[in-house]
């Protein structure tokens, strides 16, 4: 079966190599993709949603049907990692004998946490909300601000981190997010514009359509980062300790 | 007469009276009478529709139904016309005689599951009108198909190993025979001529012009083979395993519903999807007549060799089956008009035949030829009605089967087939041989010590005789005025 | 020779992004190790990442984030900036796979766990039992 | 303003998920009914949607956010999605009507949890029905394969491994369809269905070989994830050892809807006239389709375990499916699509049968099925009617789809798939005869074993008749009769619905 695939893999690759006379040269500003709606989301996606970084545009405006279901995937795969693996403690767990003791000798690296934790969290709000500005966003600043509850939780311990952050809180962390991106959605939609479409907050905020599209991208990206922090703290919370919140890493 | 909006309902009436009956059958199995009740209520009143509507049909009306328009161009559709009408009438006038006789056989081997015997055996007779009756070749299969189903857990009564054994084997031919020969061919038609409706007469056929010969050769031979309910060989070899049902079942099978539904699909589809025309032309007839002359010949030889009354019968049934599309095979009027009205004849025989033996087992337990030397002196009338119902067979005058062979002979004749002209005189030839000596030894052998010394063994009960005495009776009213199915049968061919 | 040359060069972004995706599918494929089979997942689909951001590059563009004229005026030139749709695209794309790898490592603990390896053929041998 | 009704369709079910998590303390009847009444809103959506398709005869364009297409993503849902759409709805519902005792079964804790995921994987189902977009499309069908992985790992036991080798062919064939949908964005510049397709009919990109390239990858990841021979080896195990509510709702749907991917980027984004002149491989296609129906039903006849030989089934069923989209006529598009609906109610309605009886025995086995005619009759009337719908008798759904695949295959000359369907056609009366047989009548040597069996506190007579509670029995009967209604209503199904839907071309 190996050789076999081997061949197989070999050949495609070969097709496949082969096949790129055809794809447009590196950084071609007259490629398809660059020349059909790039050019529409930079002329109009300033003007359509006042946002400069026109990725944060397209992400949570444009494509903003897209980005809704992003955040829920990372909310299906807390789910299902918690489904999966989360079960109370069973006792004989073969992951735990590799583990290594810890018991306050670490004086160094919880004083660094200690230190860098704040402005870790402090940071990943800022990429969150600054996303409009410059590179960032809620997928940026949710991750950034996951990792800082999983750098407590590894230089102090899972259960220390549990009790800042507790599991239950983490899902409905989880949910809110995403909750809170389709509620915005659904608020559009009572308010007589599309599912997503924010100028129907317009109305809500007292400001025009552009503007509305605005504030409604700062919202999902908030609702996103919500998720993203929240999953990345749950997916650690279950993988590190193989389900029985016991002991993380 | 009726209006005529009655004569749209009427077949509708007669597909559902059946159809209708299986749920009041099915919760009154507590109470037999009840449950019977319904059998013949519902078996009483379809024979009634079907005889309401041969008026409007001898005047040479057709009534047609749209049903259901289940796919865009094809439609569930009810057609009586003449030659559905002969078997409507068989098949719905059988049902009330093999009703009565089977609830005497059932009670009077007190059989087990009775209630869902006699709802399978309603669904099949629904079936079985529901084939009569069909406008077009998908409800035709549509029901053909209900019966194979329906039947089969009559088939598999007895729930022993041999009951399976049987039931399994009768299931797979009939099966597949519909999905793998019968289905494609059906598909292919309809992809040629873009629908299956039946033609109106029986020379055009709806093959359109110009389809290839070889094609419409193998679509023949396809539904020739594919409705192996009609028993030719080598699709047959159901029919004596099917024979461990239990008697009326058999009777029902061989004789009234599901051998007479594959013959009456083979001969309908012959003679109105090819029509006599396309089969002339291609020489199709012929090579179908020497196909059946071989099952005739052949499964008469192997009901010399059997013992068991029921296995005789069954060869017996495989050879007349033949019959009747050797009369349609030869495309001559009168050869179809024979083959036709052997349905009528053979049924009648048939049944009477499977009833004897049914009275015969339920009277003394005896299932061999062997073992029932003597016999007719203690059941004179099941026997004086099995010797009438073999002359029908044999083909002897005055009872029906005599008409059959006339006509048969007749077309054969007009046909110019010398060969098969043979073949009808051997099989007589045979059938002489292997019905007679059943008679024969019944009034003539010696008792055998279990049949003299047992005071028991007498006369089956009433309720079964009367079916028998009856179906004999008819059996020669048929040949002595036998007008009165010929009427419908000349008009097939007119 | 030189044709040869620059046709390369001038798509090394497929070339670089194929070739790392035959690793990856390689290693889902014909490893035993389900770890090993996980990593390659992931070269594979960092691979789809990779070619998927390389189509957005533009010669002579910048980031896609709307620069200023000193009057306040937004510079609207679509070819100063990079195509945005690739990053919006791989952005949704890493998601879902840092998604289905943590689905993975976690069915994977559990494999672990039940069958106390996680090599595909003691597993099967296990199973077997 | 646009009327509103598509986004209910996804939207509902999505809500759900979400508030499904956050209401755990609030117990397993409060998870149940909103799951329920979700289902069915949603269901009472796409119902309204496909009443205003059929009635004004075009698709619906839901523009998401407002944003007009190619720039912004929309829904569409024409007569094909809108068919899907309701097939999903029914199935889903009806599944999840049916999960309340065995869903319990499987899981004492997190039931609200679990049902989230049912109901994201049902989401991402309706999703990938209604896109308009080929990127959403990667990206709901990530959901809900990732929603599968989650229900189908809960199986326990075997089913992670089982479920892991799902999740690599999963990912494999979502990614093999996102590096297609990259090559065809680097040619064409676009995401959008109609948007694509307009740009790949012009001159100049149907010679293309990166097109063609594209067009392998997705079609090649489609492949895989809806299991056609010879890429289904992982379907088997991961649907058989997945729990009773987990099967009942993905073994229907998730291959089914893989399929309506299928015609979707065959006949929307690309052309019916580009697949079959250009890229030519239909011989290939469906001597691999009629292979996998052959295949697929011998595999099943081999299986013990009724779930697994259901699986196989559902390999057999995608060939089914392939070689009527392949065969380049209407006849056969038409029976593809049909037995997308059909197929989905069938093994709905098999797998629950099935589920009902492992249920009350406690036995995967064919073992269980003996004198089940007795003890549970409703469950083997629905079980009987599945099977007969599978062999194809009328006047079941699976008869009419059969008949325009026949027929699609006649026209076409394919014969090799003429004889693939009319031998599996065969093998499955086989594979379904021994089991009603040992159902109707039990099994010859230990009748009174089984039937002893069946009776844990004493009944009056020798049989006791023991049907599945009724949450389970409802559902049952209602995917029952849908068999034998949606195949006296054909006529109604083909002339409303699939016709509108045939490619340009045919």
């Amino acid at each position: 079966m190996k050789p076999f695939a081997r061949i197989i893999l070999f050949l495609c690759a070969v097709m496949m190599l082969t096949a790129t006379v055809d794809l447009p040269d590196w950084a071609d500003p007259g490629s398809p993709a660059s020349t059909h709606l790039s050019p529409g989301f930079i002329e109009q996606g300033y003007h359509e949603t006042a946002t400069p970084n026109v990725v944060t545009a397209v992400l949570a405006d444009y494509r903003s049907y897209d980005t809704l279901f992003e955040s829920v995937v990372v909310f299906a795969a807390s789910l299902v990692v918690m489904l999966v693996l989360r079960r109370t403690s069973t006792g004989t767990s073969r992951i735990k004998h590799f583990r290594p003791k810890r018991e306050g000798r670490d004086t160094i690296l919880r004083g660094a946490a200690q230190s860098i934790i704040p402005v870790m969290q402090i940071f990943a709000l800022y990429v969150l909300f600054h996303g409009h500005y410059s590179p960032g966003g809620g997928f940026q600043g949710g991750v950034i601000f996951g990792a800082s509850f999983i750098l407590l939780s590894l230089c102090y311990s899972l259960k220390f981190a549990m009790q800042r952050f507790k599991e239950k809180m983490v899902l409905i962390c989880c949910a809110c997010g995403a909750l809170l991106y389709a509620g915005i959605g659904a608020v559009c939609l009572a308010m007589g514009w599309n599912f997503l479409g924010y100028a129907g907050l317009a109305g809500l905020l007292g400001v025009t359509d552009v503007m509305a599209r605005s504030h409604g991208i700062l919202a999902v990206e908030a609702g996103v980062g919500i998720t993203v922090m929240a999953v990345m703290v749950s997916l650690y919370y279950d993988l590190a300790s193989g389900g029985d919140m016991e002991e993380g890493l | 007469m009726f209006p005529v909006s009655f004569y749209q309902i009427a077949p509708v009436i007669a597909l559902c009276a059946s159809l209708l009956a299986v749920p009041l059958i099915a919760v009154s199995g507590r109470h037999p009478n009840l449950r019977e009740f319904w059998t013949f209520a519902a078996a009483a009143l379809k024979f009634a529709m079907v005889l309401s509507l041969t008026g409007w049909i001898l005047a040479g009306n057709v009534i047609t139904v749209d049903l259901i328009n289940v796919l865009p161009d094809i439609s569930i559709q009810l057609r009586v016309d003449s030659f559905g009408m002969v078997f409507a009438l068989v098949s719905s006038f059988l049902w009330i005689a093999a009703a009565l006789y089977t609830v005497g056989y059932m009670r009077g081997l007190a059989e087990h599951a009775q209630t869902r015997f006699f709802v399978c055996f309603a669904l099949s007779l629904c079936a079985t009108i529901g084939v009569a009756f069909s406008g077009n070749l998908l409800t035709m299969y549509l029901f053909y198909e209900m019966l194979s189903l329906s039947t089969y857990p009559l088939v598999a009564h007895h729930q022993d190993r041999e009951g399976r054994g049987g039931a399994r084997k009768y299931l797979t031919f009939l099966l597949g025979g519909s999905v793998g020969m019968v289905l494609p061919a059906m598909i292919i038609l309809f992809s040629l001529s873009g629908n299956l409706d039946f033609a109106d007469n029986i020379y055009g056929g709806i093959i359109p012009q110009g389809t290839g010969n070889l094609l419409v050769t193998i679509l023949f031979v396809a539904f020739l083979f594919g409705f192996a309910k009609n028993g030719i060989m080598p699709m047959h070899a159901w029919l004596p395993g099917a024979m461990v049902a239990p008697t009326p079942v058999s009777a029902l099978l061989h004789a009234v519903a599901v051998v007479k539904v594959g013959v009456f699909c083979t001969a309908r589809v012959m003679l109105y999807i090819f029509g006599i025309d396309v089969m002339d032309e291609l020489n199709l007839g012929v090579a179908a007549a020497y196909i059946v002359s071989f099952t005739i010949v052949t499964a008469s030889i192997i009901a010399l060799t059997k013992d068991n009354l029921k296995a005789r019968l069954a060869y017996s049934t495989i050879s007349q089956l033949s019959y009747i599309i050797l009369g349609v095979a030869l495309l001559t009027p009168s050869a179809v008009q024979g083959g036709l009205i052997h349905i009528v004849n053979h049924a009648f025989a048939k049944i009477t035949l499977f009833f004897c033996a049914g009275a015969i087992y339920v009277a003394s337990r005896k299932k061999n030829i062997s073992e029932m030397s003597g016999l007719g002196r203690v059941m004179p009338f099941t026997f004086g009605a099995f010797a009438l119902a073999s002359l029908s067979m044999i083909g002897a005058p005055p009872v029906g089967g005599f008409i059959t062979k006339w006509y048969l002979l007749v077309g054969a004749l007009d046909a110019g087939q010398t060969a098969i002209i043979l073949v009808l005189l051997a099989s007589t030839m045979l059938n002489v041989a292997y019905f007679g000596p059943v008679t024969y030894k019944a009034f003539f052998g010696k008792p055998n010590d279990s049949i003299s010394e047992n005071p028991k063994i007498k006369e089956a009960p009433l309720i079964m005789l009367v079916p028998i005495v009856a179906a004999a009776i008819i059996s020669v009213l048929l040949g002595i005025f036998p007008h009165i199915m010929m009427q419908f049968v000349r008009m097939v061919t007119t | 020779m030189d044709e040869f040359f620059f046709f390369i060069v001038a798509k090394y972004n497929y070339w670089a992004s194929l070739i790392l995706l035959f690793i990856g599918l390689y290693g889902m494929i014909a490893k035993n190790n389900l770890m090993k089979k996980i990593i390659g997942m992931v070269i594979f689909q960092t691979a789809i990442l990779i070619f998927f951001v390389s189509i957005g590059v533009k010669w002579g563009a910048s980031v896609p984030i709307i620069r200023f004229f000193p009057d306040k005026q937004p510079l609207l030139d679509a070819t100063a900036y990079a195509n945005p749709l690739p990053h919006v695209l791989i952005l949704t794309a890493i998601v879902v796979g840092v998604a289905v790898l943590g689905v993975a490592l976690a069915i994977l603990q559990n494999i672990q766990r039940i069958h106390g390896t996680i090599e595909e053929d003691e597993i099967l041998e296990d199973m077997r039992k | 303003m646009m009327d509103q009704t598509p986004v209910f369709i996804i939207a509902i079910p999505l809500f759900a998920s979400l508030l499904l998590t956050l209401i755990g303390p609030l117990g397993p009847r409060v998870a149940y009914g909103l799951l329920i009444g979700a289902l069915s809103l949603s269901l009472g959506a796409s119902l309204a949607t496909m009443v205003r398709v059929v009635q004004t005869g075009q698709a619906i364009h839901y523009y998401m956010g407002d944003w007009l297409p190619p720039m912004g993503i929309e829904l569409v849902i024409d007569h094909l999605s809108a068919a899907v759409l309701v097939m999903i709805g029914v199935c889903a519902l009806l599944s999840g009507i049916y999960s309340m005792h065995t869903a319990g079964q499987d899981n004492h804790d997190r039931l609200n949890n679990y049902y989230a995921l049912f109901s994201l994987l049902v989401t991402g189902l309706l999703g990938m029905a209604s896109a308009g977009d080929v990127f959403n499309l990667y990206v709901l069908l990530e959901i809900s394969a990732l929603a599968s992985y989650g229900l189908l790992a809960r199986g326990g036991g075997k089913a992670y491994f089982a479920t892991f080798k799902y999740l690599v062919m999963g990912t494999i064939g979502a990614c093999f369809y996102l590096l297609g949908v990259g090559y065809i964005y680097i040619m064409t510049g676009s995401l959008n269905m109609a948007d694509l397709a307009d740009i790949l009919s012009r001159e100049s990109l149907q010679e293309s070989v990166s097109i063609r390239i594209g067009f392998t990858l997705i079609i090649l990841g489609i492949w895989t994830k809806m299991a056609l021979f010879p890429l289904h080896a992982w379907l088997p195990n991961a649907y058989s050892r997945a729990g009773t509510a987990t099967a009942c709702l993905i073994a229907p749907l998730m291959t089914k809807v893989s399929v309506y991917i299928m015609l979707r980027m065959m006949f929307t984004v690309f052309s019916a006239d580009y697949i079959f002149n250009q890229i030519a491989w239909s011989s290939l296609v469906i001597y691999m389709a009629s292979a996998a129906v052959v295949l697929g039903m011998i595999t099943a006849f081999a299986q013990r375990d009724m779930r697994k030989m259901l699986t196989y089934i559902i390999v057999a069923e995608i060939g089914y499916m392939t070689g009527g989209a392949w065969l380049a006529n209407t006849a056969g598009y038409t029976g593809a699509v049909y037995h997308i609906l059909a197929d989905g109610l069938m093994t709905l309605s098999l797998f629950m049968a099935v589920g009902a009886i492992i249920y009350r025995t406690g036995d995967t086995s064919a073992n269980a099925m003996q004198g089940i005619f007795r003890r549970m009759p409703i469950t083997a009337a629905v079980f009987l009617i599945g099977a007969a719908s599978i062999v194809g008798i009328p006047p079941t759904c699976g008869f009419f789809s059969k008949w325009y695949l026949l027929q699609g295959a006649v026209q076409a000359g394919a014969w090799i798939f003429v004889a693939a369907l009319l031998i599996a056609g065969l093998m499955a009366a086989i594979i379904f005869f021994r089991l009603l047989e040992a159902a109707f009548f039990g099994n010859l040597d230990d009748e009174g074993l089984s039937v002893g069996h069946s009776a844990p506190h004493s009944g009056t007579g020798a049989v006791q008749m023991r049907e599945a509670p009724l949450t389970m029995l409802v559902p049952l009967a209602v995917a029952g009769a849908a068999l034998l209604g949606l195949g006296i209503y054909t006529n109604e199904v083909v002339t409303y619905l699939i016709r509108w839907s045939v490619p340009a071309g045919f």
